[in-house]
């Protein structure tokens, strides 16, 4: 196996990018969270795909495969739960310009082959993931419609339970 | 660099500690435990880890290829399949006093046994 | 205790923790050390046993019986949680209500669940010689079945998810891990022992009783995830307290 | 060029870790965890543990996040509003208990 420190430097962009997301992980709006979660997940699929290419294993493209099918899906269930998934064109874009930024130059390296394949299937599935998950999803269906977040956050029943709590 | 992997094990034990100690919840005390256990992943991987080398799985390199430990790896495996199976017992351990008492709140549990 | 007092009590055994902690952490061999005894005799053994990704050749050869006792806290964590969490008296079930869900993801879902079935499947079953094996590619199966849950709606994924079976694989798995290793008991050897033919390195067959193993652990961990998933959903979805007198009983109560 | 990567992951995964602590509310704790499961991910492929990478990817940043927003979901439910997330949030996040 060889490493090539240039991949490994491309993979360094996403990496970073991944600290400013955090922020708003943490303290953004509480509907920013989840399309930045969404987006922590995007790039994290782009630094896997150029980390194995860097350290020159292949069968590293795993990980990419397994977080490219499971993203969409731990999305779309937080959506669901936390009360719906606004539009976001930031994730969009950065699927639209990132995927094939990052896909086409690693299968011009691995040149035909089963990996580029593979390659190919992982950026068709992170982009589809990341173009359902951005254009946003009605507020949360389930069958509980007085669901736990929200700003009306008082019910009469409350009332006897909080002044006995004091 | 030779120190800052253990130092961020380190960290991330007593930072996990600190919320278990301080939780007013319940659920978020199962967070800070699943917190504290991965410090125990990054530590175990820090001490396998060899300078310029690569994982020991070898479908795709030669058999002389300079690895990584694959022991501490076997380890930090199991780690983290009992770590998840402990937090969903803990939760399910949450929601049933949650039904039996009303609250999730440990100061307040506390209070009713006494 | 009161809450400064707890306080309190941690900061002075964290400085004290602190202390040891970074005392041991500088006598540990620096980080990225060229010594590594253990390391280096696994993966002799695993090379010996033709098996490609030493990591499960530890797992599921090398140290098969601890993963036997792991399969078994998994087991008995999975049975806790369904046991601590079964309807009881005093809780109703209601039937779910469909939700609406947009066709978009409703497309997404249906192309990625048999997608997602498929690459859970290959981690599984590529365990000894990629990475990967029976814990990583159950939890990928677990959760890509609940995927048609965002698809479509609670009630398809009961259809498809009849807990009974699952429960029975989760026993399975178990029970296959345990008769594999008695198997080579009666064959001569000792419990767990490797005791199949090795193969070729870098073969699907290769590693011996590795591909038996780490087949029965992918049953039991998708199954007991599935069955784990299954009772939390429930308890959010479906059963709900009857006491407190916020809804009327309309349902039938057990 | 390994080397730069591990410190970076190790300090995105060490800023996780107080954040996830920090954070009180579940729902926001329960993103954050599964933050910090991505991170935890990057940091094995760069410390060369794919195996563990993966069995991190599916359970911390998949499987426990959803169990806690489930959990967090049955027990707000049980007891209608008696934490409003928003304001239960603010007085933890002064650091001073409110008795």
């Amino acid at each position: 196996m060889s490493t090539s420190p240039g991949w490994l430097v491309a993979a360094m962009v996403p990496l970073l990018c991944l600290l400013p997301v955090l922020w708003f992980v943490v303290r953004g709006e509480p509907r920013n969270r989840l399309v930045a979660q969404n987006l922590a997940q995007l790039l994290t699929g782009f630094v896997l795909l150029l980390t194995a290419q860097g350290f020159g294993r292949s069968t590293y493209l795993d990980l990419a495969l397994v977080l490219a099918i499971l993203a969409p899906a731990g999305t779309l269930v937080y959506a669901r739960f936390l009360g719906g998934l606004p539009p976001a064109p930031l994730v969009r874009w950065t699927a639209v310009v990132g995927v094939p930024a990052t896909v086409l130059p690693l299968c011009v390296v691995s040149g035909a082959g089963r990996e580029t394949v593979k390659l190919l299937f992982i950026g068709a599935v992170l982009l589809a993931g990341a173009w359902v998950t951005s254009s946003g999803s009605q507020p949360s269906s389930e069958p509980e419609p007085d669901g736990t977040d929200g700003p009306s956050g008082s019910e009469p029943s409350s009332g006897e339970r909080a002044a006995k709590r004091d | 660099m030779t120190l800052l992997p253990y130092l961020v094990a380190g960290w991330i034990f007593l930072v996990g500690l600190y919320g278990l100690v301080t939780s007013r919840n319940l659920i978020h005390a199962v967070g800070c435990l699943a917190v504290t256990q991965s410090s125990t992943y990054v530590l175990l991987l820090a001490i396998g880890y060899r300078d310029g080398g690569t994982a020991p799985v070898f479908a795709d390199i030669p058999t002389d290829a300079r690895v990584v430990d694959p022991v501490v790896q076997a380890l930090t495996l199991t780690d983290v399949v009992v770590g998840a199976t402990v937090t969903a017992l803990l939760l399910a351990l949450v929601i049933q006093l949650h039904k039996r008492h009303g609250t999730v709140d440990p100061d307040e549990l506390s209070e009713l046994k006494g | 205790m009161t809450r400064r007092g707890r306080l309190l009590l941690f900061l002075i055994a964290a400085t004290v923790t602190t202390v040891l902690l970074v005392g041991a952490f500088v006598e540990l061999p620096d980080f990225g050390t060229n010594f590594h005894p253990y390391g280096d005799r696994a993966v002799h053994a695993a090379l010996e046993h033709r098996t490609a990704n030493a990591v499960a050749s530890v797992n599921f050869d090398q140290r098969a019986l601890d993963t036997l006792v792991e399969e078994t806290i998994l087991f008995a964590a999975v049975l806790g949680a369904v046991v601590l969490l079964r309807q009881v008296t005093g809780e109703r079930r209601r039937p779910p209500r469909p939700a609406r869900v947009s066709p978009a993801i409703r497309r997404l879902g249906v192309l990625l669940l048999p997608v997602a079935l498929l690459v859970g499947l290959y981690v599984v079953a590529h365990g000894q010689l990629t990475p990967g094996g029976g814990f990583q590619g159950g939890v990928v199966v677990a959760t890509a079945l609940h995927l048609l849950y965002v698809a479509a709606d609670y009630r398809a994924l009961e259809r498809i998810r009849p807990l009974g079976p699952y429960e029975v694989g989760d026993v399975v798995g178990e029970a296959a891990y345990v008769v594999t290793g008695l198997a080579a008991m009666l064959g001569g050897s000792t419990f767990l022992a490797n005791v199949l033919p090795w193969g070729t390195l870098g073969t699907l067959t290769s590693g011996g009783t590795v591909v038996v193993l780490n087949a029965a652990v992918g049953m039991e961990v998708a199954c007991g995830v599935v069955v784990l998933l299954a009772t939390f959903l429930d308890q959010v979805v479906e059963i709900d307290e009857e006491s407190d007198g916020a809804r009327p009983g309309t349902g039938e109560s057990r | 060029m390994t080397d730069p990567l591990i410190a970076v992951a190790l300090v995105l995964v060490a800023v996780t870790a107080t954040a996830a602590v920090l954070n009180r509310e579940p729902l926001r704790q329960a993103l954050v965890l599964s933050f910090l499961g991505l991170a935890l991910t990057l940091l094995f492929v760069f410390v060369q543990a794919p195996d563990v990478a993966l069995s991190q990817l599916a359970v911390g940043s998949a499987l426990t996040p959803l169990m806690i927003v489930l959990t967090v979901r049955k027990v707000a439910r049980a007891t209608p509003a008696r934490h409003a997330p928003e304001e239960d949030d603010a007085h933890d996040q002064d650091g001073e208990a409110d008795r």
